[in-house]
């Protein structure tokens, strides 16, 4: 019901300098590892690998610098930008209302479930040219396979949620009057918002990967085409320089994701189920 | 005002050379066109289906994986030819020349007969890559089923990368693959395909299709676009180290100047028709497609074809001009 | 109309038991009823039924066998006529104890400002002014089951069932919530449902102490309280009659139980 | 805390004849939508889309048969085979072994989350020069790569699973004497396991799409090769048969999940979180 | 060795308020001792810092002021010493009652054999027997938190800390199992630590009754209880000295609460 001993870390967290140092040094070992495992790299590569494969960090960055400042990279941006966008939000709206309905009716749940769970085998890549057929070589079939890779995480991780809501709370909340709106608003989504969040977040790379995977069958501009032709044009460092940026896409994303999960979910942290360091 | 084409590239490789040699010294331009080039890694049938879907004016393809398309009732027709010999190259690894012991000097039989056993890489299985490996065991007088391996290996530097981690003992890629591997110490060019045997020498190996009905409005695209081409494939013969420099500074900057320039070379010889199909080129290429196996299901007839499956009209009314 | 609000009718239940082919009988017959503003008090040994009872009375289990009537209607399906206050308190875990309390009114659309009034008298009357923003499980044990019954009684609902309601609470402030429940039921008329194991609360507050017995768990009495109200929460023995009533309900109560064994 | 008022079926449950008819029907529902699907396929092959791109369902059946009995899939079934259960092992074992050893630590969790995110994110398809290199163009590589998508999504299902345990019951279990393998054993994998679930069956389809693009990479053999030279020879009807395939393992798979979720899961189905529909 | 089996010493807890900057102190400088074998039953309103006060004494929570001191060694960390009885009853959800009775012994490697024999044994004396398959959720409240008792009772260990164990049941199992408490610390010369809301019980079973103020809380009294034992569970008044005594913890236990109001 409360938290576990911890207390006794009040007095250092509340304490002027000592405190931002304490956070400096927390930031120190959050980087640590990156920053080892980017020696690593820079050593490695041209010694254990050669350098048309994976490039140098150093090589990278600059090749990064020179992306940005000629503008080179800008439309390629904008264009998976705004695919990485429209597929996540159409995904996620759209697992959202499909894992809600058949998180609630087990009897759409019976029949639809397993024809869900077929369609998500299905290789989205061997139906290139369908994707083409059908949504064009523009920005259209990018957005349509992210926001199908971000459908089914949604979608499985909503129906998930809903089926282990609390059926009592549920059942109190009718007594109480509620009308089907009101039980969706106040019970079914703070209750499964840990898996919600959950799936919110698996989707992102998904999106990002969805998105790479639609410009690496055909594209007219974009990160994926980026890549792709910096990796047929002998470009190694033009490579990572586009997965570094998607990367960013990633880690922001995650970021704001990350920080919505602690709003949300500030009731689990005060009560007992928060991490144990036990 | 500019018009736009959008040439659809079923892979961004070299070998598409008026492509590269038009966009690198703006060909179009003189035509008042704007090109847009779309890249389908997805492959010829990916282009062919953006074709088909009317998302590209003009698809660069091979005339096999056309052949098969229109096999099965689609409407395509080759407008222009791009490349008028097979420019693909017999790569093997250093390692694997040893073993067998052979050497690029060696008459042709024995070299070819040096492959039995061998594993090659092909970006995709069931292409043009395929085919030539088979055939080319097939001439060395073994049997082009069971006597070499291929395994898909997706792009050409995953191909690269494999013959270096020794995964493949071979592959048959156009240039600059052939040169890049042998300035990289891993590989030894051993057969140039277009150069050595006169039945590749001549015949539509990349071509650019446009699917039928042909418009008015399409016609006269098509027909800016071929003269375009033409102005590529002239300079690319006029000025071949110049047009390598241009190519390799736009695209392929981060590429090693001497392998594209080498390449640019070593392919030039295939544009040297401007895009002209012949009935004997037609014939060399079925008879060719006939030999690797491709059975398309259907019997092509090169001379019968003509202006159906395929037409100079644009290329003559370029000339014409 | 009717003036019997709820009626149990020959309630039975049985429950499946794991790992045995057969089922418990956990009820067997029962039958009561509840008139208009009256007050019932159901007792029993733990594990008896009462719970079960109270949850077929809100529609959220139906009787294998017999049926409950509310105010002449059969209950099939949840009903929203009653406020239940559950055994645990329930609190949704992701509101505030303000905003758990307010809910039933913004379920009901009760404008902004009264609910406003409405949750802050209330939640004076629990004893719990001042926690509003504290989440349930920033609350004691006790006081989440005050925030579950502030949370029934402020929107005042006509038939209320309670689930030991006051277990959970110390003699003290239990006996101010015994008053205001009283108070309440004797102002508003409520009828009311309430489960408890305190003898001297059941008969303190009923109208009729309904007695249960061991499982499959028969109706042992249903003995009527003829004490004059209001009653004194605070002193049980200065109620004319209190020990007598008292009396009566114990014998039942304990007759069953003489052995001194559990069961 | 218990059920919702489902005892009024069971007359009907119990009833000998009409039970049965009952099943029969239930089943029937549940296949219709996938026979509407099929019969409007047929009927859009050829009218709606050109064949070339969808073939028709019977033409694939004919197709199918024609593979089984002529042998030629065999061999790729099995190697695909393959790839797809040592894959789908070793990522989930990976998966649950790193999400319950970050779940478990917060310290760890800080340090080490943004950095598995950020790995998830980058496009695998970019690196595959890398995989052959390292993993060669053998089975190696597709047990790798579809090992690695299914060991993120474990991973994060672990992750969040673990990180929602209660933390009562966990300070009850150690005050109990739980040692740390105990505690795992008895509480967290239990607590954890409708997360846990979740991820083992997002990641079945997972696994199928990370094999066949790993085969469409590289490869010598396999059902992802026989698609995509399928696909390149204008061949819809082998296309769709290996998709048929593919969708007949991820529906097994499925199925047995289903069957061990509903096993470990008893417990939840019993209490008030079972599936509500109100 | 020290006899002191538990002491608290000068204990003080402040809890963050939401939605406000200052803190609320709930306890504030509590200090007593439960020496070796003694039964010391707590008291107090609903909210004042019981339950907080066991969790310190099983290590779940560090006093922000003060320690506590389990044989003289301060507690910093779980402590494995002590048996916990929480409030709720915190079955596993996903165990049978039966696995969940099992479950200490299981992790303290007691043989299969033994078990089975313990777990009915202690299954008998709360009784539960019959319900060995049952899921938590299949139980009632009241035999949930016999559950729960049952799971540390089986275990036997040295210091018992239980938080309202009793609350939920009837009059009569209640006697039983306050009856059979006696017995187990009498006869295994256990220490116990027991939260009650009920003074009766408080005064039956207790060496010592500690009672606590409202919240910011303090120690109103620490009363020793002289009654001989085995004392009679089933008709308390018939312990000689009893009423004195139920007298002395009631004066103290209202001296706080007199205008009537909760707080
Ligand atoms: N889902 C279920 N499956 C099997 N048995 C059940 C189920 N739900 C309840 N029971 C049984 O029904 C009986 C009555 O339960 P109920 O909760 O109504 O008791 P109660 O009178 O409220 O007891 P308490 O005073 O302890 O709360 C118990 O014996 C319990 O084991
Ligand atoms: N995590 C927390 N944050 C803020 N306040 C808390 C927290 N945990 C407990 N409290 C406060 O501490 C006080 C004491 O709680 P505790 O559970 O110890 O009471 P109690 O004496 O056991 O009451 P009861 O008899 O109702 O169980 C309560 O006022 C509660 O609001
Ligand atoms: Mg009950
Ligand atoms: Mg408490």
């Amino acid at each position: 019901m409360r938290e576990v001993a911890p207390r006794s870390s009040l007095a250092s967290a509340g304490g002027g300098l000592g405190a931002i140092g304490e956070k400096a040094l927390q930031w120190l070992v959050k980087l640590l590892p990156g920053v080892a495992l980017l020696i690593f790299w820079q050593w490695a590569s041209g010694r254990l690998i050669k350098e048309i494969y994976v490039s140098k960090p150093t090589a990278v960055v600059a090749r990064l610098y020179e992306l940005f400042s000629s503008g080179e990279i800008y439309p390629h941006l904008w264009i998976t930008g705004q695919e990485l966008v429209l597929g996540y939000v159409i995904g996620v709206a759209g697992g959202v209302l499909a894992g809600y309905s058949l998180g609630r009716s087990s009897r759409l749940a019976r029949i639809f479930e397993p024809y869900v769970m077929a369609f998500y085998g299905i290789p989205k890549i061997a139906l290139a040219p369908l994707f083409i057929i059908w949504f064009g070589i523009g920005i259209g079939s990018k957005v349509a396979l992210a926001s199908i890779m971000v459908f089914f995480l949604v979608f499985y991780n909503v129906f998930a949620g809903v089926r282990s809501v609390d059926r009592e709370l549920v059942n109190l909340t009718l007594i109480m009057g509620a009308n089907q709106r009101q039980l969706t608003y106040h019970v079914f989504l703070p209750a499964a918002a840990p898996f919600v969040m959950l799936g919110m977040r698996l989707a992102i790379p998904y999106s990002v990967i969805g998105v790479i995977v639609g410009e690496f069958t055909s594209s007219v501009q974009g990160l994926g085409l980026f890549i792709h032709e910096a990796s047929s044009t002998y470009d190694p460092a033009g490579v990572f320089a586009g997965i570094v940026i998607l990367l960013g896409f990633v880690t922001v994303a995650n970021l704001i994701a990350g920080a919505i999960e602690r709003r949300l979910l500030r009731w689990r942290t005060l009560s007992g189920s928060g991490p144990i360091d036990a | 005002a500019q018009q736009a084409v959008r040439i659809g590239l079923g892979a961004p490789t070299l070998s598409f050379l008026p492509i590269w040699s038009g966009r690198a010294l703006d060909t179009f331009k003189p035509q008042g066109l704007t090109a847009t080039v779309a890249a389908l890694p997805g492959g010829d049938a990916s282009a062919l289906a953006a074709l088909d879907a009317g998302d590209i004016d003009l698809a660069a393809v091979g005339p096999d994986s056309m052949l098969r398309a229109v096999a099965k009732g689609q409407p395509f027709e080759i407008v222009y030819s791009l490349m008028s010999k097979v420019t693909l190259q017999l790569v093997v690894s250093k390692d694997f020349l040893e073993r067998a012991g052979v050497k690029p000097t060696d008459p042709m039989p024995k070299r070819l007969a040096a492959l039995k056993g061998a594993t090659f890489g092909a970006t995709a299985l069931a292409g043009a890559q395929e085919a030539a490996a088979r055939w080319l065991a097939a001439q060395g007088g073994l049997d082009p089923k069971n006597d070499i391996k291929v395994a898909q290996v997706g792009s050409p530097i995953a191909i690269q990368a494999a013959l270096e981690a020794k995964r493949i003992d071979a592959f048959v890629l156009s240039p600059p693959e052939g040169f890049l591997a042998e300035r990289a110490g891993t590989g030894v060019v051993l057969v140039s395909m277009g150069d050595e045997f006169p039945l590749l020498a001549k015949q539509p190996y990349l071509v650019l299709v446009a699917k039928k009905p042909i418009s008015p409005a399409s016609s006269e695209l098509i027909q800016k676009t071929v003269n375009a081409m033409q102005a590529a494939s002239a300079a690319v013969l006029d000025k071949p180290a110049e047009v390598a420099e241009a190519i390799q500074k736009q695209f392929f900057a981060k590429a090693d100047p001497q392998a594209i320039a080498s390449a640019v070379k070593s392919m030039s010889s295939g544009v040297a028709e401007r895009g002209r199909i012949d009935v004997e080129g037609m014939k060399n290429a079925l008879t060719f497609n006939k030999e690797v196996g491709n059975n398309f299901g259907k019997e092509f007839d090169a001379a019968a074809t003509k202006d159906d499956l395929w037409t100079n009209s644009f290329v003559d009314a370029a000339k014409a001009k | 109309m009717d003036d019997r609000v709820l009626l149990f009718d020959g309630i039975g239940q049985d429950f499946p038991s794991p790992g045995q082919r057969s089922q418990i009988r956990v009820l067997d017959g029962i039958s009561f009823e509840a008139a208009r503003g009256k007050f019932i008090a159901v007792i029993g040994p733990s594990g008896c039924g009462k719970s079960t009872l109270l949850q077929m009375a809100a529609g959220l289990l139906l009787p294998t066998r017999g049926a409950v009537h509310h105010r002449g209607r059969k209950v099939t399906s949840i009903n929203t006529e009653v406020g239940f206050v559950p055994q645990q308190a329930q609190l949704l875990p992701w509101k505030t104890l303000g905003e758990n309390v307010e809910l039933p009114l913004v379920l009901r659309g009760v404008p902004a400002q009264e609910r406003q009034k409405r949750v802050d008298d209330v939640l004076r009357s629990v004893g719990l002014t001042g926690f509003e923003q504290h989440f349930p499980s920033q609350l004691s044990g006790g006081m989440q089951k005050r925030g579950s019954i502030a949370r029934t009684l402020v929107y005042r609902p006509d038939v209320i069932l309670m689930d030991e309601p006051f277990g959970a609470l110390d003699a003290q402030t239990r006996m101010v919530m015994q008053s205001d429940l009283q108070t309440l039921s004797m102002e508003a008329g409520a009828t009311v449902i309430f489960v408890t194991h305190d003898i001297t609360e059941a008969v303190l507050l009923a109208d009729n102490v309904v007695v249960l017995s061991q499982r499959p768990s028969r109706l042992l009495a249903n003995i009527p309280i003829d004490l004059s109200r209001p009653r004194n929460m605070f002193e049980p023995f200065k109620n004319p009659g209190f020990a007598a009533a008292y009396d009566a309900v114990w014998t039942e109560f304990r007759s069953q139980l003489q052995a001194g064994q559990i069961h």
